[in-house]
């Protein structure tokens, strides 16, 4: 892989940490309000994925996508200005957290109603093929969202008429609460996608590369006519569902286990549900960031001072998000009007 | 220049027109394409246009409503058809939690050029779950626009008008209408897409309906013509947004309202009217507003007493008498 | 298999098939109105299904329910006489062709919303599981459900929380005038399923006993604590999808195929469609019932005068059920309005 | 006797009655087993009874509603959750076309008594898809039944009384209420479900709210006096039926009638308030009934636009003193 792209992934996962880690912050200063989705631990995901797309590539995302929107390229400060409602954010501070659009990167959204990203990437994809052209469109979903019907409904669709999306699923095992044994009856998320007669893999979805390297080959065969192809990561999310969410319905050791790398062990299942403490979270061992890093410097992708050099840079980056968002004006009502009527400005209605 | 066509013909030539004129516009529901479609107004265009501009799918109701969502994003034109409003249930989050909040919710950087077209109404014995009307459901909606066609013209028109337009659309189209018959003229200019039309003028009491009912009150006015009641028929042909200005005119002038709706009374699209036209025309009116509306009740199967849980022709114009009476009556008192 | 049970089920088969053609008949009179849809080349799946249930497990069904009603042994004039929308109907003439209900017979319906059953017989089921009954549901389904999203959602809870639920796929391979392979990216329905963890085989619904002992081998299973079990059984509708739908959608030779018990040559798919005459269906072979006969009579389980005194019986049946049904009284309003509220008669409101 | 109690608390004492006294009872929804539920309604129930009475589900709202109307269809008396009503909008085939159709599609040989809780309205910053109500769309269903509780008493009576009903029956829960304190009485007498209550008695006009809204209505009300306005503060408790003869009996005292609701104002639940209420009161008013609602936009996120798009205290003060100073004037007039 070139030096380039390998940097790039680092970069992505360290500013979407940094993002994420600040506006937890931020939320808990009341300049953030509503549901705040965190995305800490699923960054190899959100990297691997979109930086195997193409800019003509199209991308859709549910409520906890600011990594998405960021690795896409949207600037941080669009994006914490939408987290602060500004008129300055992506959505002019109408969206929020959970509805971030940047149709100019093909960022088609953020969708809060679980299972919704499917039938509008199938869509998209369906009016790509219509027109013949070589885009691909990504569609995210998390492991709770294989139950919604809609999921079922779309993959049928897409599989029928052959349409070039690629549904990559982030099983980070739970659905708020509900561990994914408890949730669905096949919790291989890929095998029930045989029902569809789509190829599907799993694949390590803490590991940048491998995500990485599978999403690359899924939209070659997509480009090569392959039809839809599935892509499930195993993931986990460190924090709550959202910041109303302690989490604390989840064992503080299987935590750590994803933290520190190691397979969890069945027997987790069974232990007192705890949320683990700042103490026990700074006692844990590497995570997806330090995967990769550990990976880059042991093969001279990349040096340690470096690494600090880029934790700075994109620290900056978000502090002046902060910035921008906290100096930016409120949207106003009037403005609402527009953006609700933009479509018929030019319309005779009556 | 105008030629008689049913109904549905007029829905048939109005795809047919915006399908030979623009290449975005794709039409997807079941039994559309190679079937023809349930009340025929796909027939012929699977055909001419292919299976990708005339895609049969299947029974997914939320799913490929939300694919015409997805569709509208990029810039197609999507028509999608529910076979009938019924299932619309199943596909309303794709709707209302998709089609109708994204312009805003995206703060304008997106838009939803998406028509539903969708049968409904109470036909002929179709029973509790095939007879009900959600008009009100939709009403309720901010960012939908409906359009509720009651003659051909009209259909044709609101067709191409829904489909050329940037925002999401439902259009309501009766089942008891397809095999009605009226002129269309292709080239005649086209009101504007929610703009009431006034039927019949008249000095007594304003009939305002939409859709069938619309075509009812028009039959009950010249019953009432004959014992001397000048009702004005107003046809609203849109139910969001609501051409106020014409009904409160009419209003104006008789002193007296009666609105006529298949919907549910309770909370159905007759209260926002009676309680809109209210407020603006309180110190004109004579009487109350009158609703005459379907029964609150899931529409049972025989015929008779389908027959009896909406209004009839007869019901109208017992109605209006009524009203005309108790608000001279009251004038008189 | 004992005799009694091979003459019941040719019965029923007969009376299906009598009363359907009847029922058609009084359609074109206009004594019944609204949707009919008609079940004849089904018989074999009601009949070898039904028959193989206990007095106690419960049916759930669609809107081509007529035969599964009489089968479960629901008067034939009670069935026409909702038909004709009378008050000693089934449903007191207020649910009609698709909303038949006999809940001492534990038939609970009766839905026209595609894949409807599915949600409501998981829930009898898991009723029945909280109770722990011996009782089964019985679940039946079209092939064009399948595609519902209520279908998806309805066997990962049923598998999920292992319901005593038995789904059955009448797949007659066309929802309304939409042939499977063109609705479904996974034809056979049976291999959906696995995505559920839920067994499924595919058998022949043209043959009666087949049916019947794949049924009474499922709900052992079942009632053996196995979960939910899905059975599709193969199957063919003779006339268009309701008494609205000439059929025209369908090559007449792909009809006489299934008639005349032929398996179906993939070639068929593109012959011009066309509703066969009643010349060509006439000349047509055996179909489900006749194939039943001559193994009853070859088996010699039965004479073919004794199955020439069955015809004439259902015959009588179904000639004093329409006699029945035109005799009936209307239901009056006052009736309708007290069944929609006959649950809170004895309720303070206000 | 009584003891003061969160709305949520309530709630959970509600469920926990009802669920220790018959073992028909029994409720389901996403994380209202092992994670005690979203607002915590269902807290400790799953330690208590079990999974098989206090089921996770996956996230599949149609399936898991419609596995309630199965279930209710042989006796037992399933409490369904769904988390926010947002996502009702996906089991709305399950709740219109099943439950609410069934017993009259039956000829009246099923029952349905199930209850759907469902916590809904503005609360804060949550954007479009978690902000909407859906009140004008279940009133518009014959069938079902629809209570509103305010308060941590009547959310703990109406809930009982939900669930010991044989009907299907929708609990409007308000997402800013939960966290709201009050007294309950375990023991006291419940007034029937659908009683409309007089909050406070008024002279001057009748404020008719429900949910949430009618607690605004309360310090408005209190505002109003110090102006020497006393206006009478109705708490509907009921969208479906609705307690007319309460409201109207006010409204023929105070001869003005203003409608507060959080809904948005087009064809909203005020739509039907108003207008039955003119029908019946109308040669008592000495105004048009007023409607104070939320606008007809889909809810944006930023919270000062948020707060603006419902009815705020100083909007309902406003509109009473206008809507009394319009009625004197045109009184003198
Ligand atoms: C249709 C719908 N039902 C319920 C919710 C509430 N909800 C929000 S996120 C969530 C869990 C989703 O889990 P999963 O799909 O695994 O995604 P994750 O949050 O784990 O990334 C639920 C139940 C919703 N937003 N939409
Ligand atoms: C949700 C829904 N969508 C559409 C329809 C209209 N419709 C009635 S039957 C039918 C086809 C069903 O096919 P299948 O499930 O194979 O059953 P079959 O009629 O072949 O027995 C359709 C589309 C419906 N009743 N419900
Ligand atoms: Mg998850
Ligand atoms: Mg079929």
């Amino acid at each position: 892989m070139e030096r380039e792209t390998l940097h790039r992934m680092l970069r992505d996962m360290l500013l979407c940490r940094a993002f994420e880690e600040r506006a937890a912050e931020e939320y808990s200063k009341g300049n953030i309000v509503g549901f705040l989705h965190l995305y800490p631990g699923e960054e190899a995901v959100a990297a691997g994925v979109i930086n195997a797309a193409g800019p003509s590539d199209y991308i859709v995302s549910n409520y906890r996508e600011h990594g998405h929107a960021l690795v896409r390229g949207t600037p941080a400060r669009e994006v914490m200005a939408e987290l602060f409602g500004k008129a300055t954010g992506m959505s002019r501070g109408m969206g929020g957290s959970m509805h971030m659009f940047d149709p100019e990167r093909r960022f088609m959204g953020g969708y809060a109603i679980v299972g919704q990203t499917c039938p509008i990437a199938v869509g998209i994809a369906y009016a790509v093929a219509m027109r013949g052209l070589p885009e691909v469109v990504i569609c995210f979903l998390g492991d709770g969202a294989v139950n919604q019907g809609t999921f079922h409904e779309s993959l049928n669709m897409a599989s029928l008429w052959r349409l070039p999306v690629l549904f990559v699923c982030e099983n980070n095992h739970y659905a708020i609460g509900t561990e994914i044994h408890r949730h669905s009856a096949v919790p291989e998320v890929f095998k029930r996608v045989a029902a569809y007669n789509i190829p599907a893999e799993k694949i390590d979805g803490m590991d940048v590369l491998k995500v990485h390297e599978a999403t690359k080959h899924a939209l070659e065969r997509i480009r090569r006519g392959g039809g839809p192809q599935f892509i499930e990561c195993e993931t986990y999310r460190y924090r709550g569902h959202s910041m109303a969410d302690p989490g604390t319905y989840r064992p503080a050791v299987e935590l750590k286990a994803y933290q520190s790398w190691d397979p969890i062990a069945a027997a987790i299942r069974d232990v007192e549900f705890k949320y683990p403490t700042p103490e026990e979270l700074a006692e844990v061992g590497s995570d997806n960031v330090k995967l990769f890093v550990d990976h880059l410097i042991d093969g001279e992708h990349l040096a340690a001072a470096d690494v600090e050099e880029m934790k700075q840079d994109v620290q900056k980056i978000v502090d002046d998000a902060v910035q921008f968002a906290l100096q930016s004006a409120k949207p106003t009502m009037d403005s609402a009007m527009d953006y609700l009527n933009h479509a018929h400005r030019h319309e005779v209605l009556m | 220049m105008s030629q008689e066509l049913l109904y549905w013909q007029a829905l048939n030539r109005a795809m047919d027109h915006e399908m030979a004129a623009d290449d975005s516009v794709f039409t997807l529901g079941e039994d559309v394409g190679l079937y023809g479609g349930s009340y025929r107004v796909t027939e012929g265009l699977y055909a001419k246009y292919g299976e990708w501009r005339v895609r049969d799918t299947p029974i997914s109701e939320n799913g490929f409503t939300g694919l015409g969502v997805g569709a509208a994003l990029v810039g197609m034109r999507p028509v999608v058809e529910i076979m009938t409003i019924n299932f619309m249930l199943l596909a309303l989050d794709s709707i209302v939690n998709g089609a109708a909040k994204i312009p805003l919710m995206s703060g304008g950087r997106l838009k939803v050029p998406l028509v539903v077209r969708v049968p409904g109404g109470i036909a002929r014995q179709l029973a509790a779950q095939h007879a009900q009307r959600l008009e009100h459901t939709l009403m309720n909606v901010p960012g939908l626009r409906i359009a509720v066609p009651s003659t051909p013209q009209d259909a044709y028109w609101q067709l191409r008008q829904a489909i050329a337009s940037d925002d999401p659309i439902i259009l309501l189209e009766h089942e008891l209408l397809y095999f009605t018959k009226g002129p269309v003229d292709f080239a005649a200019e086209a009101p504007p897409m929610h703009r009431a039309i006034v039927r019949r003028q008249g000095r007594d009491v304003t009939i305002v309906s939409y859709s069938r009912h619309a075509v009812l009150a028009q039959d009950a006015a010249s019953e009432l013509a004959k014992e001397g009641i000048e009702a004005a028929v107003i046809d609203l042909r849109s139910l969001k947004p609501v051409d106020w200005d014409t009904c409160a005119a009419s209003v104006e002038k008789t002193h007296r309202l009666l609105v006529v709706e298949e919907d549910c009374r309770f909370a159905g699209a007759g209260a926002e009217i009676s309680a809109a036209l209210t407020e603006r025309c309180f110190y004109s009116l004579d009487a109350p507003v009158q609703r005459l509306a379907g029964l609150d009740i899931p529409t049972p199967y025989n015929g008779a007493l389908e027959a009896a849980s909406i209004p009839q022709i007869a019901d109208i114009v017992a109605a209006a008498r009524q009203l005309c009476q108790a608000a001279s009556e009251s004038k008189a008192a």
